[in-house]
């Protein structure tokens, strides 16, 4: 690299104001444009615009530049953008480089003249790392056109048809001993009250039959190795029987699990009998035999919403699903039992779904009183003296009369809202994806790309990665497979190369490296006795790279030379400006 | 003019990188002292590193990974935690105050606890006071 | 479930749904299903309140009855009371089977055909999407999106990604919809540019994609797989190809007109590019404010004077049209925001500073009319109330929530962003004037999405006033805006002094989208939305083969599920494509074909499913 | 901590049976309360008013005033988001509360039962007409003493001598004193449920002077009324009820000096004051009569039979007190004793079932409510400052 000319490119961008009214970008650029090898330093207002990035291509040209660093958002935000725009210029994507001056500057410091002459230092440091940056060529790799569905609940069984009818074959693992998932348990859907059980039939069916489609019953997946089209793992039965399948993509559709209230005393489920969660509500209603305990109709029953959800200790997020869930039970109970009084306890109603308000709407012209409770002040459940016209009340304070009530129940409803699997870790592990803080599975961008995941070729849907109702969960699943059917329709993608890489001649042949490598992606080469690295299951996560003692190993992209210049780059320019 | 510490940060780009990036889309500010270089791992980080930018006149230096258990490649916070204690006992027989050195876990969705975390280092390196290695090293190269 | 072996009993309920159509000729309906296999009794009640739970069980008793149909709009909440008559007589619950017609389509008055065979498949255990399957055509695989919003984007780079042809077709002069206008995204705060120009770059840049800007479909022909569709290119008088962007036109145009992009609160020229990061990002003529187009040719033509570029401005040029064939059409067109005029109460329209949520994204928006400075409306020379970055700061702010949404006066339906942009915009009213008083007027607050609660209660700790009560009428009172509720949890009555108010608008199908609808032979929902195949497992395909709906066309939906609904019409067409055919429509699936195939699967299997 | 009250969902179907109004449709935005500029800081309506009848809070709602403080413009009913009617509701709670103040159960009877409010007045109705059937005895014009007496009165029909004053007034007070004691028990009922029941006030004994004038003028003025924004509805309420007022004290009063054979000149106050009470008690029934067919305002919208039989009672009272004055007037002895009748025959049952026990007792019950409300504000103010 270092004998060829150093001719970089540098652009500052104001992001609107975003950047600009904080950092002095004129100065700035002026500023940089004195550093060696600089040979142009601009600033534009929105260099990811359109004429943005035609100005740098432009400029390559005419200035024939061969570095190029842009200073403005997060490069998790644009570098692909601007290594588009290099390539198009004829330049390898990978001599260039960004300095986030507005996530990690102008958005978070309050000083011009610091933010100022923070943004410098950072533009400093990577005009010296750019100058290390080497070509790199991508590598693209086959795309195998099977995949691997993990969960048989509603939005597995639709990514897998939806796979499956564009001819591709699909591999069904499912941990329980039937497909259905929750949908299964339930008796009809929100807001129309349509047939759960009419709804999942054809499609299980469907599946069962489809000749693209091999399903997995009472099964886990293993770790799974591989890369973006080329993964594979052996599927455990619960005989213990191995089965090793190969498959270019993922679809995560684990969902979730139920909040158990045990936990929580002033519900007293499990102390109180008639005291029920939603679940089991469910199936009563399937059987048509809403009944207490003792076998009697209840005159009085009594719905209580965000139990687990919406509440600091447990979860605080809401469940989504349960509010219309309540609504939906109001209506199922005041059609089998005319009689019964219902009482629906509620915080806030989310009735956001297409046909919910109205939902709600005709609900409240129904037998059915709502009383509100505030989230922080949570209802009580009491067993009343015998002799009382009812076997429970529900003490809470209501907020829409500020009155301090309490509410006569032969049975009680718990909507329990919707958790995390406790395998969720495990599952996060065998696949690569990140989880948030409440062990739903994160997305690569909550906006723009909700079914990705920052590991290519692995995809999040339904309720894994957040609680959902059946269409969203479904349209998730649409997604997925599309992103997948695109892919596949590639045959060859490309794929990152910020891999590792053994330099033989002054590998040692310690195997340090062997150890620390999470992938198994470094061998140990009897013959030449020095490590090798198999870029293919290597992931760059530059582990062994740092831990060899000789420097044999780069780790390409983030090589030590370039870091370190970064480091001396920005000291340089703290010590210019100090 | 009062002392304004230089602090050399190394983020693992799947945690904390994102979990700075947060602080930012979420306007939080803190203190301006702090020099991000993103690394993919805590895992990369190597204890030249850290002694580079010591070495170019680096007041502090801190190292940020996901939080144990949800390193993006398995366990590189881990071998980064196991160099970590090495570092500090190398720097004290170096005579840098340990307090110079943090390795702290930050998660994508961290960014309150990441900008309290700047501020707070900052505040507690501007009490350390300037480093001495730059000049020091520079008297020895003479 | 023991299926045929017994008589069947079918109950028409007109169930939940109040504005449930009448079925017509509904008497056909009953002696066609008297006809039906093992129907032993038909019983047709207004509304399942009427049945009593003893007339059930001995209707079961007497007619020994082994499987009950609940027909209907959606029927489905009476299903426990029929399933608790079956228990007390010893069947199993799970033998009623609920024939909704609304869940397959059958959502006008004139559907009876569709309501026989939904309530033969429901007789003969026949799941109907098993028994209604169309048979297949070849497809063409060329794809037409309408609309360049974030939904028609997404749809396009998914498809065009699998590099499969896209046709973009929007009818302004840039895509973005509106997204691009908004100013952070909630709750993560991402600005909505940020994410979003890459995107529209993509589109621009994709070798797969032919975008039509200032394009409107006028008609479409042929069938599912081989659909011709006549597009309206709209004279944009600029030639694309050569305009530079160098903005000399606009700098000599005379002619203004509000600004589309910054939703009013700025004037643009006549001759403009939308927004500065448009695509394409090339300029257009507005003929409306155009001096040359309405003198007839006879004033002004600077534009064609100054411009650098020789004959790249012709404001003679007329609009063509021209046809391409297409396999698959997304229809992608969105929406448009409640006109608040209509709710007088609120005063928009009568206080310059009762302001619509729309607009005040583009106030604060850095690029909007005070580059970022959130400042009350003042009088200029000329005496209109305007935007400028001179004005003062409002001391305190209201946000009304439910503005045209969840009333029986407007729309009954919840528009499902409000909530959650509100909080956004009071979070960024804090962030710029942190000592200013903002004030939340809401009746529910629905913040159920990832990460949207602990939004909402970061908002709640940053100080903001979040009142439960509707707002009933926003007046003037000493120079300032008086805004009327009760705060129903402090239980008091509110007299709220702000400088300016924002009204929530909720979301509304664009004019046209009957139209449109009847062009694409879509069904619409009593509300205007367009309605997709099946409320649960359909959420983006239609009766219509090679037709599908997605994003804000088919109802109020925030970003993700936007963008996740969009994919998931791009995977349909994929699916299409890669298989070479495409069903045809169920629409025009004849009744007796059903039936056919009922007979068949039914005979087959036993009726067992 | 205080006692907790039980809901009962079975109030409210109750109430129903008084009056339309969707009930439960409401889900508490408390557009109807900012709505309404009548509703006040500490006494919020009617929101509050719907959701104590919704919970089933049944001494709540009994000791509630505030249904009494709403005079229904319909305001609230026409942007209702979910068109519950808050309006009419508030109506129903005033006809649900007559009959609760209304020991005797006639009251709830009447309000749910159109056929028996029908038959009750007819019944009344014919005995009058068989009383005077039975007991009048007409004058004999021809008898000195009879021409006498019309030579002396410079009269041509001797009414006083069919329906003598002194008789006539004596009844009156009678019929007083029997629905006094009912409308004075029903009263009570209505203090001790508002004031002795409320445990939270203490009222000391001047302030019940103090407020009365402040309630009196209202009752006269119907000020609060006035605050309403449609101020016709206001107008012709006052003119209903001065007009009713004046008539009815010529008649327990004056009747005397009401009802003389003797015609008066014009400018004679007997005169225009009972042309004023006719004017005042037409224009309003006709008023209402076409406002309640045309049903385009809200507040006409919905019309229980109460209202049409009490309009359609007060509008034939006035017509036949008018035709009793032309009669004579013009010298139609005959006609005039017919008219005098139905007079009587209309006014009885009209006192007799709409001042006690159905809508017109607001008369009473309406200023008095607003006394009691302003004694419990002043007492609070009172304990607010020690």
């Amino acid at each position: 690299m270092a004998e060829q000319e150093q001719r970089i490119g540098v652009y500052i961008c104001w992001c609107g104001s975003n950047i600009a009214k904080m950092v002095d970008v004129e100065g700035v650029s002026e500023q940089i444009g004195k550093l060696p090898n600089v040979v142009i330093a601009k600033n534009y207002k929105y260099m990811c615009s359109d004429p943005g990035q035609d100005l740098v291509v432009k400029d390559i040209k005419e200035h024939n530049l061969n570095r190029v660093v842009v200073a403005a958002c997060s490069p998790r935000m644009h570098e692909m953008t601007f290594r588009k725009a290099l390539q198009n210029a004829g330049l390898n994507p990978y001599l260039f480089e960004m300095a986030n001056i507005r996530e990690q500057v102008s958005w978070v410091h309050e000083d011009k003249d610091f933010a100022t002459k923070k943004a410098k230092s950072l533009i400093a440091a990577a005009v010296r790392r750019v100058s290390f940056h080497e070509e790199l060529d991508k590598r693209t790799v086959h795309i195998d056109p099977a995949v691997l569905v993990m969960g048989g609940g509603i939005s597995g069984i639709s990514a897998a048809l939806e796979i499956a009818d564009a001819g591709k074959q699909v591999y069904l693992v499912e941990r329980s001993n039937r497909l259905g998932g929750r949908v299964a348990d339930l008796d009809v859907t929100f807001p129309y009250g349509h047939s759960a059980r009419q709804l999942l039939e054809p499609m299980i069916k469907r599946v069962e039959q489809h000749p693209q489609i091999t399903v997995f019953t009472e099964c886990k997946v293993e770790e799974v190795f591989g890369y973006l089209g080329n993964f594979e793992c052996k599927v455990i039965g619960k005989d213990g029987k191995e089965t090793g399948i190969k498959f270019g993509n993922i679809v995560v559709a684990t969902g979730l699990k139920n909040f158990d209230p045990s936990g929580m005393d002033n519900y007293g489920y499990g102390k109180l009998p008639d005291v029920v969660t939603s679940v089991e509500f469910e199936k009563m209603l399937r059987q048509g035999k809403i009944e207490t305990k003792e076998g009697k109709i209840p005159q009085n029953v009594a719905l209580i919403h965000c139990v687990g959800s919406r509440n600091k200790d447990i979860h605080e997020y809401c469940s989504r699903t349960c509010c219309m869930t309540a609504l939906k039970y109001a209506n199922q109970v005041t059609a089998a039992l005319p009689e019964t009084n219902v009482y629906d306890c509620y915080v806030d109603m989310r009735a956001f779904g297409k046909g919910c308000e109205e939902l709600y709407a005709n609900t409240s012209r129904k037998n059915v009183m709502f009383l509100m409770f505030d989230k922080e002040d949570l209802p009580v459940i009491k067993k009343t003296a015998a002799g009382d016209t009812c076997n429970m009340v529900v003490e809470m304070n209501e907020v829409l009369s500020g009155e301090a009530i309490e509410v006569p129940a032969d049975m009680v409803v718990l909507m329990v809202g919707a958790e995390a699997h406790e395998d969720a870790k495990e599952v996060a592990h065998a696949v690569g994806v990140s989880m948030c803080g409440n062990d739903f599975f994160i997305e690569k961008h909550p906006k723009l790309d909700p079914v990705a995941t920052t590991t290519d070729g692995v995809y999040i849907v339904g309720s894994c990665q957040g609680p959902k109702d059946i269409p969203d969960s479904i349209a998730q699943a649409g997604a997925a497979a599309s992103r997948i059917l695109a892919t596949i329709a590639q045959v060859e993608v490309e794929v990152e190369v910020t891999t590792a890489v053994v330099n033989e001649d002054l590998c040692c042949g310690c195997q340090t490296c062997i150890k620390v490598c999470p992938y198994s992606a470094v061998t140990y080469d009897e013959e030449k006795k020095v490590s090798t690295v198999n870029e293919v299951l290597c992931k760059g996560c530059g582990t062994c790279g740092s831990t060899c003692p000789t420097g044999a190993i780069r780790s390409r992209h983030f090589t030590d030379q370039q870091i370190m210049s970064q480091i001396e780059g920005l000291m340089a320019m703290e010590m210019e400006v100090a | 003019m009062s002392f304004e510490p230089k602090i050399v940060a190394f983020l693992c780009n799947w945690c904390s990188y994102t979990g700075a990036d947060l602080a930012g889309t979420s306007r939080m500010k803190y203190a301006h002292n702090i020099r991000i270089i993103r690394v993919m791992c805590s895992g990369r980080v190597d204890p030249t590193f850290v002694l580079k930018a010591l070495r170019e006149g680096a007041d502090g230096v801190l190292i940020c990974g996901c939080h144990p258990g949800d390193c993006h490649y398995h366990e590189g916070n881990y071998r980064c935690l196991r160099r970590y204690h090495l570092m500090q006992k190398y720097i004290q027989q170096m005579g840098i105050e340990s307090d110079r050195l943090r390795l702290e876990w930050v998660s994508a969705s961290e960014g309150k606890q990441f900008a309290e975390l700047v501020d707070e280092m900052t505040e507690q390196v501007r009490k350390l006071g300037p480093s001495e290695i730059k000049p020091v090293m520079e008297k020895l190269a003479v | 479930m023991k299926g045929n072996s017994g008589e069947v009993g079918i109950y028409f309920l007109n169930g939940e749904n109040p504005n449930a159509p009448p079925i017509e000729n509904f008497s056909d309906l009953i002696s066609y299903a008297e006809k039906l296999p093992g129907v032993k009794l038909v019983k047709s009640t207004a509304n399942g309140g009427e049945l009593n739970p003893n007339q059930l069980n001995s209707d079961i008793k007497q007619n020994n009855l082994k499987k009950i149909v609940l027909a209907g709009d959606s029927p489905g909440f009476y299903k426990t009371l029929f399933g608790k008559a079956m228990a007390a007589a010893g069947n199993d619950p799970e033998d009623v089977v609920v024939a909704s017609f609304r869940e397959h389509g059958a959502i006008t008055a004139d559907e009876t055909d569709r309501a026989k065979a939904v309530l033969n498949c429901a007789v003969s255990n026949v799941p109907f999407e098993i028994a209604a399957v169309p048979d297949e055509v070849e497809v063409n695989p060329d794809t037409l999106v309408i609309g360049g919003g974030i939904a028609g984007i997404q749809a396009s780079l998914e498809i065009a990604d699998a590099n499969k042809k896209v046709y973009l077709v929007e009818r302004t002069g840039t895509i973005g919809g509106h997204m691009a206008m908004f100013d952070k995204t909630f709750p993560t705060l991402d600005c909505a540019a940020c994410i979003l120009t890459p995107k529209m770059v993509e589109v621009g840049q994709h070798p797969n994609i032919e975008l039509m800007s200032y394009c409107e479909v006028k008609g479409v022909s042929g069938g599912p797989g081989n659909y011709k569709v006549r597009i309206l290119k709209k004279a944009r008088k600029v030639n694309i190809a050569t305009c530079i962007g160098c903005g000399t036109c606009a700098e000599k145009c005379p002619g203004k007109a509000p600004s589309e992009f910054d939703a009013g609160t700025t004037m643009r020229k006549a001759i403009y590019i939308p927004f500065p990061q448009a695509v394409p990002n090339k300029y257009l003529v507005d003929a409306e404010s155009c001096t040359y187009i309405q003198s007839g040719g006879k004033k002004c033509g600077l534009c064609m004077k100054v411009c650098p570029v020789p004959d790249c401005i012709n404001l003679d040029e007329k609009d063509e049209e021209i046809e391409v064939t297409v396999g698959n059409i997304i229809a992608a067109t969105g929406f448009k925001v409640f006109d608040a005029k209509r709710a007088e109460q609120f005063g928009y329209g009568k206080f310059p500073n009762v302001v619509t949520s729309l607009e005040f994204e583009r106030l604060v928006n850095a690029a909007g009319p005070t580059g970022g400075f959130i400042t009350s409306r003042t009088q200029d020379k000329k005496g209109n109330w305007v935007f400028s970055a001179g004005g003062d700061e409002p001391k305190s702010v209201a946000l009304i929530h439910c503005i045209g949404s969840r009333d029986e006066n407007y729309n009954k339906y919840c528009s499902r962003v409000c909530c959650m942009y509100s909080l956004k915009l009071a979070h960024l009213i804090k962030e710029k004037i942190p000592e200013a008083d903002v004030h939340e007027y809401y009746i529910d607050m629905r913040a159920f999405g990832k990460g949207y609660e602990e939004f909402y209660e970061r908002i709640k700790s940053e100080g903001v006033h979040l009142v439960r009560g509707r707002t009933a009428k926003v007046e003037e009172a000493n120079g300032r805006l008086l805004v009327r509720s009760e705060d129903i949890t402090a239980d008091k009555l509110l007299e709220q002094e702000v400088d300016m108010v924002v009204l929530a608008v909720g979301l509304e199908p664009r004019e046209d989208a009957g139209e449109t609808a009847k062009m694409l032979d879509i069904s619409v929902s009593e509300d205007g939305w367009y309605v997709e195949a099946n409320s649960n497992t359909g959420p983006v395909d239609t009766f219509t083969g090679g037709i599908y709906v997605t994003g804000l066309c088919q109802g109020p939906k925030d970003i993700p599920d936007t963008v996740a609904q969009a994919s998931a019409a791009a995977s349909r067409v994929l699916q299409s494509i890669s298989n070479g055919k495409i069903k045809k429509s169920i629409k025009d699936l004849p009744l007796s074909t059903i039936e056919a195939k009922v007979k068949e699967l039914s005979t087959r299997e036993g009726g067992a499913s | 901590m205080s006692e907790r009250k039980r809901v009962d969902p079975n109030l409210m179907k109750e109430v129903k049976h008084y009056g339309a109004g969707d009930w439960n449709a409401c889900f508490h935005c408390g557009n109807c309360t900012a709505t309404c500029p009548l509703t006040e800081q500490d006494s919020l309506f009617p929101r509050k008013g719907i959701r104590t009848m919704q919970m089933g809070l049944k001494d709540k709602l009994a000791g509630s005033v505030e249904p009494w403080m709403c005079y229904y413009c319909g305001d609230c009913s026409t942007t209702c988001p979910r068109d519950a009617n808050p309006g009419e509701i508030m109506m129903s709670l005033r006809r649900y509360l007559t009959s609760v103040y209304d020991w005797t159960g006639l009251s709830g009877k009447l309000y749910k039962s159109k056929a028996l409010h029908i038959m009750v007045v007819t019944i009344i109705f014919f005995t009058i007409i068989a009383a005077f059937l039975i007991f009048a005895r007409v004058p004999d014009l021809n008898s000195a003493e009879v021409s006498n007496y019309l030579s002396e009165m410079g009269a041509s029909v001797p009414l006083n001598k069919f329906a003598p004053p002194d008789l006539i007034s004596l009844l009156d007070h009678i019929q007083l004193i029997v629905i006094g004691l009912f409308l004075l028990t029903n009263i009570f009922n209505m203090y001790n449920k508002v004031i002795l029941k409320d445990k939270t006030v203490k009222i000391p004994l001047w302030l019940y002077i103090k407020e009365i004038g402040a309630a009196f003028w209202n009752f006269i003025s119907q000020w609060k009324f006035s605050k309403c924004e449609r101020k016709t509805y206001w107008l012709s309420h006052w003119l209903i009820m001065s007009s009713y007022i004046i008539m009815f004290s010529f008649i327990i009063f004056f009747l005397g000096w009401f009802q003389t054979d003797k015609i008066h000149p014009i400018s004679h106050p007997q005169r225009w004051l009972g042309y004023y009470v006719t004017f005042g008690l037409i224009f309003a029934c006709v008023y209402y009569f076409i406002g309640r067919f045309r049903k385009k305002e809200q507040i006409f919208k919905f019309s229980h039979h109460s209202d049409w039989i009490f309009i359609f009672l007060l509008f034939m009272i006035a017509v036949t007190g008018i035709l009793i004055h032309i009669s004579r007037i013009s010298g139609m002895v005959n006609m005039t004793y017919y008219m005098y009748a139905l007079h009587l025959a209309f006014e009885v049952p009209m006192v007799f079932t709409f001042v006690a026990f159905s809508k017109w007792s607001h008369l009473a019950y309406r200023p008095f409510a607003i006394y009691l409300s302003n004694l419990k504000k002043s007492a609070k103010a009172r304990m607010a400052k020690t």
